[in-house]
């Protein structure tokens, strides 16, 4: 199969959904005449014209409102918000309107939106274009949360989230856009609130996202290799609501568990997993559950620092060899 | 501006219901069955009234948290209206919403946020839906003086500027923001002027005088109908009672609230109509009790109407998942 | 000892605490002459003048922005966010500015705010006047957030939360307001970070916080009488970062924990605690630790779907009865 | 408006510093030297050194994304600076904020917050905090033309207006918010009108011309210093370089670049000296050079200073609380 970079599937997914579902619509800062900041939606103003592809002023909860609104009127908008950071720009938007849309008006009106945003550090772009942000919207209701890992997933899922009739923050992580792997040509969608076991095995189960995946992944391979721990490795996909079933089907199997996520330790989306596991598999744990996070700060400038305070491979290793030798 | 015979008669009765409607909603308030608080609009009917005779099949409309009135100008039913308030299973919203969130989809209210500020970047979507599908609707936003301290205020007006948005912002300037005069909360007198900025015509009239009103808003109604963008128009007018239904509203003088009780449009509306010959004192009679019947009726209605129960709580979160109950 | 409210004893707080330190000021919505929507704020207008009592537009974001801009400048603003729910305006300013400045700024800079604000459910106000947000700022290193839940708390967590360096946002029950209890006269602070046995038992521990300590005191009680169960009540007073030390001094007596917490389960801060007690405690544990929360759906207005959805005293007695039959 | 020679010499100085400095970063950042991405101010010399020459001791300064120059203009070592940029720990935050979070409190340097817009509101505190302390400082606040898109602008804007806030509105208008042109994000051309919503004066001035910026500048300083409130002064001028380094920028016509280029400040300035006599083409090669020299060994100092280690990661995230490592 032929192999495309991340970006370009995100990218594939929106020429061919607009194709075939005229109801959908980009907008965003920068994402018409340049094509998006990361590239993501480049091309589509030459194809779908100024009606469907819309360059906004820098003005996060207009471009919010516009969503939202065309959404209630049945349109499918998909919203680029340029960093993940900035959503706090609109948070209102989104939590107060956009997940309650369904529920405050007993189903009457459905709230279709996207917001597409780039998330996560390795930068070097420091406190406010690195943030891993899905915390910030694990409580509240209504929301769904999509955070792909492969360019195979980044176009399924994209296009699963824009039919999908929820309102759907869509994080993409901006160490990821440059990665490649296969992705069919044609337009397919990925099952919303679907975990994947990227990785099969027996004695632990790491559950991961986006990049974290990798460093999964890569950690699993070397612990297989050289300590003959096998890791099994779920790649979430979609984090809230998150698909319970297929992790407590692996941890009733393993019995250990290391949860990797890129955000800061305290009230993480590890808190929640680590909480469920417990509450639902409290008999099958045979160590306690160990979270891998960023540290509780900031995620700084300096290189060396940045690298530190975010989750290294060695940081899941060490977490592996923590619930295996316990 | 001297509006025809019918619609002036069609005016007092209009104003007359949501005078009615608002003083049943104290009413029952008052004898416990009302949940929550209430903003009432009580004073404001030919704002009301006069702004949404504008308002065509096709258009939509966000009223705001003192908006009953609007609401009932829909044309939803009265009944389905003061059951919403009720918080009965008939309601409009199934009783979900309540005072503060009364919608009618079908009808074009797309309904309140009670987050201030929110709805106006909400109207530049529904805005974009009408243009996008060159539909000719008109997005009419109602808000106060006090929510022009919203930045969304300032994101909307300039979005409806740059991209010429069909949308009237209704602003029912009544003076104060609880207990915050408009004057110590904005550096203009006349909050229309600030239209000024995105290049957006305003204009300013007595909110008292529905003929006034009427004519303001049709005129900006219909150059937003003819593709010529958006207008502010605002209305100067009063709320009789304090922010919500109970407030002592000791902020203000005794003084300020006779003399607007004075310039009750009610009142000013009946005069012009004996003082033209359009109507009897009896005729005028007939009309109010006509009304009273409607809200008796309408209160009877919501009295015996069914509560939610507790099965209603997980039902719409999501579209198509289920939340789990207790 | 006297007894007074909790409103008054926030009330007194700010009295005492402003006439010690003049670079204490009050800024927000309708609380100078008005005294606050809730009536905090009460009196100190006339006491301080209007350089320190400080009535703002309708403007969130440029409350928090005149808060941490005084507060970099050596001041000590405490604003007043009318209603927990506004937070949503205000995002950035807290996330981004006040929660990282010191950080960003290599500790040359401070950031001593004191946000108040009105949260959580009963209120009959629906979708956006009763949520909890306490888990939106969870993952925001840098920020504080205090949440007392009786009078003598109240006043002396304020003073505490004034007196302390870093933002604090500190939540006020509004279902509190009007609860009574003892509260001396003079002034004092009581330390922030710290939790606080409110009631010693020996089988469960209970840790709750605000409005939800009160409902776990009286299933304590009533356990203790009825069915021979011994509870241990702590109210956290600090919800983040909270006091792991007394939790897990208490959980490795009593080996059985029920989290008690207002807000929907997904990613509440009872995770966060589920999943420090597991890491901690892993082995003092003798039942899964059981998690009391609202469901997961936004607070509706139907007074029975609201009761329904948050956390009553039954939900509490029955997650107390699960760990000990477990 | 013609400046006295001496200072005519010193804007030139200062900005051959501001251009040197820029390109310095450039060539640094491609050989490897600056991590993440820059902002470079080349062409914008004269708004930045113009509207900084009013800018006295005691005063507070908001820089943007793009100011560099501006942080230089406050006083702070040329060294400090180019180390922050570099993330050393000798720059002036110790290498923990970089380019975009560049201060120096002690000189009234505020530091940027790399959300757009968000200083906007940061501005209304240090100026409450001014007027509270009638210290008759004024607060500068740079922003480009963009960044009026943010709801911001106007809490900001509104509430200077209305509590007279001494506040210097230094909008930088080059004409593009990264591929977006201000004529496409914002109704009206000389943005500086805008200040008509607020009853804030607005002036629109040659950003290029250094003599004019003062001027303009200088009089809207004059302005807040006596207590007459804010003024927006809006400079026209153009980015030479795209948004940031590497940025091919080829949403914008050569044509226009090159127009622009023949406009640099810095040869109008060079030639404004040679015509009036105040200097000949040696002393203006000695001043090229004398800056030369400092830059250099700013460079010098910069490659050589350390880089911060891990264990500086966690420090600062609370002020006396503490953090932990790894
Ligand atoms: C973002 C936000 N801030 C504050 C409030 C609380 N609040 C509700 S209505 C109101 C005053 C609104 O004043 P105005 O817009 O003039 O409308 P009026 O009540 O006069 O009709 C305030 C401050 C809110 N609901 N939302
Ligand atoms: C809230 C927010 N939205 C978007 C961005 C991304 N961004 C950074 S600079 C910029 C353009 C700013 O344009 P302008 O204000 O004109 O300044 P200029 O870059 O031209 O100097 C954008 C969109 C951001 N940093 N913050
Ligand atoms: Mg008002
Ligand atoms: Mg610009």
């Amino acid at each position: 199969m032929r192999t495309i970079t991340f970006k370009d599937a995100l990218n594939e997914a929106l020429h061919q959904e607009m194709a075939r579902d005229d109801r959908v619509f980009v907008l965003g800062e920068d994402v018409a005449r340049m094509g998006g900041d990361f590239g993501v939606t480049m091309g589509l103003l030459r194809k779908f014209g100024p009606d469907r592809v819309k360059d906004t002023p820098l003005s996060e909860a207009a471009i919010l409102g516009v969503a939202n609104g065309a959404a209630f009127c049945g349109l499918r908008p998909v919203a680029e918000i340029m960093f993940a950071d900035f959503l706090t720009e609109c948070y209102d938007q989104l939590v107060n309107n956009s997940a309650k849309a369904h529920y405050m008006f007993a189903g009457k009106v459905k709230c279709p939106i996207v917001v597409r945003t780039a998330t996560g550090a390795g930068f070097r772009a420091a406190y406010h274009h690195s943030q891993n942000v899905e915390a910030w919207f694990m409580n509240v209701p209504g929301l769904t949360i999509v955070a792909p890992s492969t360019p195979y997933d980044a176009k399924g899922l994209l296009v699963g989230a824009i039919r999908d009739d929820n309102p759907i923050l869509f994080l993409e992580h901006k160490m990821l856009y440059g990665t490649s792997g296969e992705v069919p040509e044609e337009l397919y969608a990925l099952p919303i609130g679907r975990a994947e076991v990227k990785r099969p095995g027996a004695d632990v189960t790491i559950v991961a996202s986006m990049k974290m995946v990798h460093h999964s992944l890569a950690v699993a391979d070397e612990l297989d290799r050289e300590e003959e721990i096998s890791c099994e490795v779920l790649d979430l996909r979609t984090l809230i609501p998150f698909d319970k079933e297929t992790i407590l089907e692996s941890v009733a199997r393993t019995g250990r568990v290391v949860l990797v996520n890129e955000a800061p330790k305290t009230g993480s989306l590890n808190a929640e997993l680590a909480a469920t596991i417990i509450e639902e598999a409290f008999d099958a744990l045979k160590a306690p559950v160990q979270r891998v996070n960023a540290l509780d700060c900031p995620v700084g400038f300096a290189p060396a620092i940045e690298d530190y305070v975010v989750p290294r491979p060695e940081d899941v290793a060490r977490a592996v060899r923590a619930v295996v030798d316990y | 501006m001297t509006v025809p015979k019918e619609q002036l008669l069609d005016f007092y009765r209009k104003m007359v219901l949501v005078r009615r409607f608002e003083e049943t909603v104290e009413e029952y308030s008052k004898k416990g069955y009302v949940p929550g608080f209430i903003h009432l609009g009580v004073g404001q009917e030919a704002a009301q009234v006069g702004a949404m005779a504008s308002f065509q099949e096709g258009d939509y409309v966000l009223p705001d948290h003192r908006s009953h009135g609007v609401c009932l100008m829909v044309g939803t039913p009265v009944t389905e209206v003061l059951a919403e308030i009720f918080g009965k299973t008939t309601g409009c919203n199934k009783g979900r919403g309540g005072s503060m969130h009364i919608a009618d989809f079908a009808r074009g209210n797309v309904g309140n946020n009670a987050i201030q500020g929110s709805t106006l970047v909400t109207a530049c979507g529904l805005a974009v839906a009408s243009q996008i599908r060159r539909t000719g609707a008109v997005t009419f936003i109602f808000f106060g003086d006090g929510t022009v301290g919203r930045g969304e205020f300032h994101e909307s007006l300039n979005l409806a500027g740059v991209w010429k948005l069909p949308i009237v912002y209704v602003l029912v300037n009544n003076g104060y923001a609880i207990s915050t005069r408009a004057t110590d909360a904005h550096p203009l007198e006349d909050l229309a002027e600030m239209g000024c900025a995105y290049n957006i015509p305003g204009v300013t009239v007595d909110g008292n005088d529905v003929e006034a009103v009427c004519a303001a808003v049709g005129e900006a109604a219909e150059r937003a109908r003819r593709g010529e963008g958006a207008t502010i128009v605002e209305l100067k007018t009063y709320r009789w009672q304090g922010h919500f239904s109970g407030d002592p509203a000791s902020y203000r003088p005794e003084e300020e609230v006779r003399a607007w009780k004075e310039r009750c449009p009610l009142k000013a509306t009946r005069k012009k109509l004996i003082d033209r010959k359009w109507a009897t004192a009896e005729e005028i009679a007939a009309i109010d009790a006509a009304v009273e019947k409607e809200i008796q009726e309408a209160v009877q209605f919501a009295v015996d109407s069914p509560t939610p129960t507790e099965k209603d709580a997980v039902a719409h979160v999501y579209v198509g998942r289920e939340v789990a109950g207790k």
